[in-house]
């Protein structure tokens, strides 16, 4: 499956930028992540139980950061194991100043899954997987405002 | 020549078990101490296995062993081949490549065995091999047939060298010589895809290993009994003598369950004889999705070279077969194929060609139609087309073209499944077509009906589509009939019984020479130890082996009734007849006696047997044809297209069918209609999804759809009789026949209900999404 | 291993009591448990009406509920119906219009219909048809089935009639 | 395919189910008529660490009048008890007309009307029924009750605004207002399988046959049940003329949905469904309101 999509936050490039490179923060966007382990510079490992609809188990996950041009663009790879089968999804974030305050996040990349979850769930994953990046972005953006609000002094 | 039981609509003797739930299936032995098995399968579809860790599994409460292919020693080996590749066919080319017990070190299609939990539950058993972690280092699949052949595909087998499992070129006549002097050349691109046999009951094992008697007993959901228990006893090192395979009731087979040497098979068998305990697998439908094998994905570039008139000069067809990651039935679909492309029709010069392809997908083994059903679409295809080119009636382009009844023998000169020479032994294709014509009423309904409800804004259309049923292949079947001193009759015979209400035509085919009632005959399919010799139920050939067969034995023990009973009646053999379970003088049916009583005698206590005689009422026969036999038939269907919804509905369908002499036209109209169930599944709903990675997107029956009650119509059959000479009852097989001519049939009867758009459809299975998009793409062009 | 649950069942008039984990289906509790095989599996997932049985008088799924949510209820399988000798009108009926080939969606099929049978004494094809639509059958292409719902009909129809 | 093993909760009151959610919250499944959820276990898809069974608790089955005339469907309900409820059928005819739709007669026999809502699949049709005929959900915790409106209950797939310890007790349908039609179709590859599109509508016209009111809801075209409400205010004081309902349905297809596809529809296809069915629903909605002169 193709994803592409964008999506506009409320703060600086470089908030955004250590955002998306802070793997704590990336996996506070999927709910039910249960601990996150750095094993390289760049790769991190942890597990996951999920709670969607039909599916509610737990996955060993692995998140790697590559091809990264700070604060421009990098790419995320993400992967994860479970009893229900097994995804990875592989996108290349792009990030634009398009104000002081605003920077665009654009997103091309491909969404594979295997095993029950694509035999049996095919017909959910398309919108489940907007669901989820979405609420992920909004969950993003919040905790920048938090970030933003905490270093600015008042 | 309907007799007295032979011909007539009995009800059959195995239902009242069926009905009560009596009837014991594989999934209902039970045993003390039975152990069960779970297998863990790939998710990936093509991965090396880089390492296997099966020890938090073992630690397991309850699990008793987890077996992966290093355990398994010298039992790990690819299986033989269940049939060879064909001899007489110069220039073949065969890269053998069969299913092993377990993946070693690569997994090649999505569902193969890795590794297997022998528990004291099922349910254990399934925990525990979710608890078996295994490292893979995922390879890209190969998927699609035509990027399989091309350079710089990845490769099931690196040895290989190559995807390329296999090249076979036929041709009878000069198709380029046909060519060069036509009028006119139609070609087609045609894409089938695959789907699945879905027996409602899915495959299973009992394997019991007996230590104390040194005898394994198993039963199994198989088609051939006899082959399993030989190919057992090759593979564990045993006798077949030490080996008893039942297949008790088995719940629909339609081709998957004849394939021998499957990794469950082995491996269950193999489990019970290490632990010294009962073993049971039950493959559950998700697995069976992933693990069972499939068929029907071709791709085919024909033409047809044709006279202005419409005659047939000559065809050629091309095509790539989809063998998935193994090629263990060799190439029995292809052959079926290229010796039913052509039909009922009368082709000089035809070139058929094809290459089989190994891809990541579960193997591909005959399914209930089996390599008959793109032959026939690609053919019937042609033939619309050509139709529709020249202007012609499509039924009149079909006639002119076909076979007539003096014509038979007639030799096609291309070699079949069976290895032979294909040749069509009788029929009479032309009163079927009118048969199916007047059924349907052909001319009323294009000049009236159609037009009439064209008025009210319906879209509805008629196809029609002819086909032929290769059938009743050798080598052969046996029976061995006793009549017990009760006056009883038991029969067995080796072949497996699916639903084919064997129990009851094989009785009638007793009866009818023994005189005895039907009710009275004991049958025994399927049980290794109720007769040793024999090949299986498949390629619609139960009927017809096996009950000739059956029809030998009863009468050599005919014979021998008649021979003891003319000393004992003093009447000549002539004079006597057989009934009621009595042998009786004619002219004199006061002077008799039953054969109860002859059995008796001719199993005597005391004295002697008469030397050059045997005891008791008893023979055995075989009968093996020297070639198939071929049943035919043309369908015709009114199929209404919602335009709203693109949702289309068969409304009629008749089918006129020819299958040479009739055991019971009961059992017989059942098969068509059951064939006619999975040909509207092939048309309409069943295809497996595959994405190019190899994950399959509908292994359910939520997203796989099988037709249920409302999606099929009422199906009217005619029967014609014209008997094959190559047996002596002349007895056809008709196993496969409803789901051959579907497809065609529903494709062109969508095309006549949606004029507007001068469609082409040059695939099945289609769907309403699909007919759309065709729709769409007819609009822009 | 979760807590082991009591289940209490009437099963074709006859009551049981077995202890099970919670997560045993209920097919499985009346195949294995009860030695009642009769009823079958056929996909697990609810849609194929293999194994449907009926609770409480009502047509339902056997492995979409777990054992023990069927403690305190009445069930009837296939082998609460008709004997071998003494078959239920709608066995009969299915033996006399050659309404099985293996058999096996059988059980699954009759008690699935048999309410509507008892209920409809004259049904039309159309909906007779509506009514086997969550049962698959592989082997028959339904047209006898049909028909012997049908006859099923007529016959308990007349029975009743008998009756009184 | 045998489901994982899981902890057993059948509690015989409300009180004490809300006791054992508010304990397990997120660990614990709650199931109702399990129609969905058991298959999902026994592909192993689903391994809740416990289930919290309401089967036992009979004061969550029932349908009840309200006094505005409308109903009161306790969340235990069974579909088929739904199904053949006579003063559904009077007060709703838009249930009765989808209730069919819901898989087989087996699965509606045990199926649970709040089960359906809860579950809120996209596909779902009692979600997208209940969301045309403006329900509203009773949801219950030992904090208190709630109710939430159909317009702020389903939040993603599978989603809703029901909390972890959380429990939907009854879903609350208020009467249809004079001179409203309602219908329901669908499109399925056959019968009881996953439709395709459905759409529900209700359509309220004035005395003069205008467009009073009108709420058109769709399934299996987002990540929730759509209410097209781009297509309903294009409606609003206009005849049901082809035109209007033409336009109407355009806009459905096209500003209020922007659907996915999946192995039975294309994009296209799907785009193409909510048209017709759209237009089919609101012609065949119009005639019934225009029948009812009241």
């Amino acid at each position: 499956m193709k994803l592409e999509g964008d999506y506009l936050f409320n703060g600086p490039r470089e908030e955004v930028w250590a955002m998306v490179r802070d793997p704590e923060v990336l996996a506070s966007c999927l709910p039910g992540t249960q601990s996150l382990k750095q094993i390289s510079p760049n790769e991190y490992e942890g597990g996951i139980y999920v709670r969607i609809g039909p599916v509610s188990g737990s996955f060993a996950g692995r998140l790697t950061v590559s091809n990264e041009v700070p604060p421009e663009s990098c790419t995320l790879t993400v992967e994860g194991k479970g009893a229900a089968g097994f995804a990875k999804g592989v996108g290349n974030v792009f990030l634009e100043a398009q104000a002081p305050d605003k920077t665009l996040l654009k997103y091309t990349g491909e969404f594979n899954i295997g095993g029950k979850l694509a035999a049996i769930g095919q017909r959910l994953i398309e919108s489940v997987g907007k669901s989820m990046i979405n609420k992920g972005f909004e969950t993003l953006d919040k905790t920048l405002q938090a970030r933003m609000a905490g270093k600015t002094p008042n | 020549m309907a007799g007295k039981y032979l011909g007539q609509r009995l009800k059959r003797n195995e239902d009242p078990r069926l009905l009560t739930g009596q009837a014991l299936f594989v999934d209902d032995v039970q045993l003390p101490g039975m152990l069960h098995a779970a297998f863990l399968r790939s998710d990936y579809a093509h991965a090396w296995i880089k390492s296997i860790d099966p020890s938090a599994a073992r630690q397991h409460p309850g699990v008793v062993a987890v077996y992966t292919a290093a355990d398994l020693g010298k039992i790990w080996k690819p299986g033989p081949l269940n049939v060879p590749p064909p001899s007489g066919i110069p220039g073949v080319v065969f890269n053998q490549r069969t299913q092993v017990p377990m993946a070693k070190d690569k997994v090649r299609h999505q569902g193969e065995a890795v590794a297997v939990v022998i528990a004291e539950s099922r349910y254990i058993a399934e925990d525990a091999a979710a608890e078996i972690v295994v490292d893979y280092e995922p390879l890209e699949a190969v998927i699609d047939l035509e990027k399989a052949l091309g350079e710089g595909s990845p490769l099931l087998y690196e040895d290989l060298g190559t995807n390329l499992a296999s090249f076979v070129h036929q041709e009878n006549g000069s198709y380029a010589e046909a060519a060069a002097r036509a009028d006119l050349i139609v070609k087609t691109h045609i894409v089938m895809e695959r789907g699945t046999a879905a027996a409602l009951e899915n495959r299973g094992y009992v394997a019991s290993w007996d230590n104390k008697s040194q005898s394994l007993t198993m039963w199994a959901t198989t088609q051939g009994p006899i082959a399993l228990r030989n190919g057992l006893a090759t593979i564990l090192g045993l006798s077949e003598h030490q080996i008893r395979v039942i297949a008790p009731f088995v719940g629909g087979g339609f081709g998957p369950k004849i394939l021998l040497y499957q990794p469950e098979e082995i491996v269950v068998s193999w489990a019970s004889l290490q632990l010294g305990r009962p073993v049971k697998w039950i493959e559950d439908r998700q697995e069976n999705f992933g693990d069972t094998s499939q068929e029907r994905r071709q791709i085919h570039e024909a033409e047809m070279a044709l006279t202005r008139d419409g005659k047939i000069l000559g065809v050629k067809d091309v095509f790539i077969h989809d063998t998935g990651a193994y090629n263990s039935y060799a190439l029995t679909i292809p052959l079926n194929t290229q010796t039913h492309t052509t039909g009922p029709y009368k082709v000089a010069n035809y070139l058929t060609e094809y290459r089989v392809v190994f891809t990541n997908r579960i193997l591909v083994t005959p399914l209930r139609g089996a390599g008959r059903t793109y032959g026939t679409f690609v053919m019937e295809r042609l033939m619309d087309k050509a139709a529709k080119r020249l202007g012609m009636d499509r039924t009149e382009i079909r006639r002119m073209n076909m076979i007539q009844p003096d014509e038979f023998p007639y030799k096609t000169g291309i070699v079949g499944q069976d290895f032979a020479k294909n040749v069509l032994d009788s029929g009479n294709y032309p009163a079927a077509l009118d048969k199916a014509k007047e059924m349907i009423g052909y001319e009323a309904f294009l000049k009236e009906e159609q037009p009439r409800l064209r008025a009210e804004g319906k879209h509805v259309g008629l196809g029609i589509s002819f086909f032929t049923e290769g059938s009743g292949v050798g080598p052969y079947e046996g029976a061995r009939i006793t009549v017990e001193a009760s006056g009883k009759v038991n029969l067995s015979t080796g072949v497996g019984t699916q639903g084919q209400g064997h129990f009851t035509s094989f009785a009638q085919v007793a009866a009818e020479q023994l005189g005895v009632d039907p009710k009275n005959i004991f049958v025994t399919t399927g049980d290794t130890e109720a007769f040793h010799w024999g090949a299986g139920t498949f390629a619609s050939r139960g009927a017809t082996v096996a009950g000739s067969a059956v029809n030998a034995a009863a009468l050599l023990v005919r014979q021998k009734i008649l021979k003891m009973a003319s000393k004992i009646l003093e009447a000549p053999e002539e004079e006597l007849e057989l009934a009621d379970g009595m042998v009786r003088v004619a002219d004199i049916p006061s002077r008799c006696i039953s054969l109860a009583e002859l059995a008796v005698k001719a199993n005597p206590s005391r004295g002697a047997v008469e030397p050059g005689t045997e005891p008791g009422l008893e023979a055995t026969a075989y009968f093996g044809p020297p070639y198939g036999a071929t049943a035919y038939g043309c369908c015709a269907m009114i199929v209404e297209v919602d335009p709203d919804t693109f949702n289309a509905r068969i409304q009629r369908l008749v089918m006129a069918h020819d299958c040479g002499t009739v055991l019971n036209p009961m059992i017989l109209e059942g098969q068509i209609h059951g064939g006619v169930g999975l040909g509207l599944g092939n048309s309409f709903f069943e295809k497996l999804e595959m994405d190019d990675n190899g994950q399959l997107q509908n292994a359910s029956f939520m997203d796989y759809l099988i037709p249920r009650a409302s999606d099929l119509p009422p199906i009217e059959i005619a029967h014609l009789h014209t008997p094959s000479p190559l047996n002596p009852l002349g007895i056809k097989g008709v196993g496969e026949a409803g789901a051959i001519p579907i497809p065609p049939a529903f494709v062109q009867a969508v095309e006549d209900a949606l004029p507007e758009y001068n469609l082409e459809i040059s695939e099945a299975p289609l769907s309403p999404n699909r007919l759309f998009q065709i729709v769409q793409a007819a609009k822009q062009a | 291993m979760s807590e082991l649950v009591k289940v209490q069942v009437t099963v074709n008039g006859t009551r049981y009591e077995h202890t099970v984990e919670p997560r045993m289906l209920l097919v499985d509790f009346i195949r294995h448990e009860l030695g009642l095989t009769g009823t079958h599996v056929g996909c697990e997932h609810g849609v194929c009406g293999t194994c449907t049985i009926l609770l409480d008088g009502k047509p339902v799924r056997s492995c979409l509920l777990f054992a023990p949510q069927a403690n305190g209820h009445e069930i009837r399988t296939i082998e609460g119906l008709g004997t071998m000798d003494n078959l239920h009108p709608i066995q009969e009926a299915f033996r006399e219009a050659h309404g099985l080939q293996c058999g096996f969606c059988t059980p699954g099929v009759i008690m699935s219909v048999l309410p509507f049978v008892e209920q409809n004494a004259n049904p039309t094809e159309e909906e007779v048809r509506e009514a086997l639509d969550g049962n698959l059958c592989r082997c028959t292409g339904y047209q006898n089935i049909v028909q012997a719902v049908q006859l099923a009909s007529e016959m308990v129809a007349s029975r009743k009639a008998e009756a009184r | 395919m045998k489901p994982a093993p899981f902890d057993y909760y059948a509690p015989a009151s409300v009180d004490e189910a809300l006791d054992i959610l508010s304990e397990k919250g997120y660990d614990i499944k709650v199931l109702a008529g399990g129609q969905s959820l058991v298959p999902s276990m026994n592909f192993r898809l689903a391994q809740p660490p416990a289930l919290l069974d309401l089967n036992n608790i009979p004061d969550l089955a029932y349908i009840k009048p309200a006094p505005d005339g409308g109903v009161v469907i306790g969340a235990m309900t069974r579909d088929s008890d739904v199904e053949h409820n006579p003063m559904v059928a009077e007060r709703f005819p838009v249930i009765l007309q989808a209730m069919p739709f819901i898989a087989h007669p087996q699965i509606r026999n045990r199926g649970t009307f709040g089960g359906a809502i809860a579950h809120a699949d996209p596909a779902g049709h009692l979600p997208a029924v209940t969301l045309a005929l403006n329900a509203r959900y009773h949801i219950r915790s030992k904090n208190g009750d709630r109710w939430v409106g159909c317009d702020e209950f389903f939040l993603g797939p599978f989603t809703t605004a029901m909390e972890p310890d959380e429990l939907l007790v009854e879903v609350e349908i208020p009467a249809l207002p004079a001179r409203t039609g309602t219908s329901y179709h669908q499109m399925a590859r056959q019968a009881g399988a996953q439709a395709l599109v459905g759409v529900a509508a209700v359509v309220t016209l004035d005395p003069g046959e205008r467009v009073a009111a009108a709420r058109i809801a769709l399934l299996s075209v987002g990540e929730t049940p759509v209410l097209a409400g781009r297509a309903a205010a294009s409606l609003a004081g206009k005849l049901l003329t082809p035109e209007t309902i033409e336009a109407a349905a355009e806009a459905a297809a096209t500003v209020d949905t922007d659907p996915g596809g999946d192995i039975h529809c294309s994009p296209e296809y799907r785009r193409h469904l909510i048209r017709v069915l759209v237009a089919k629903s609101l012609e065949e909605a119009g005639e019934r309101a225009r029948g009812k002169r009241g």
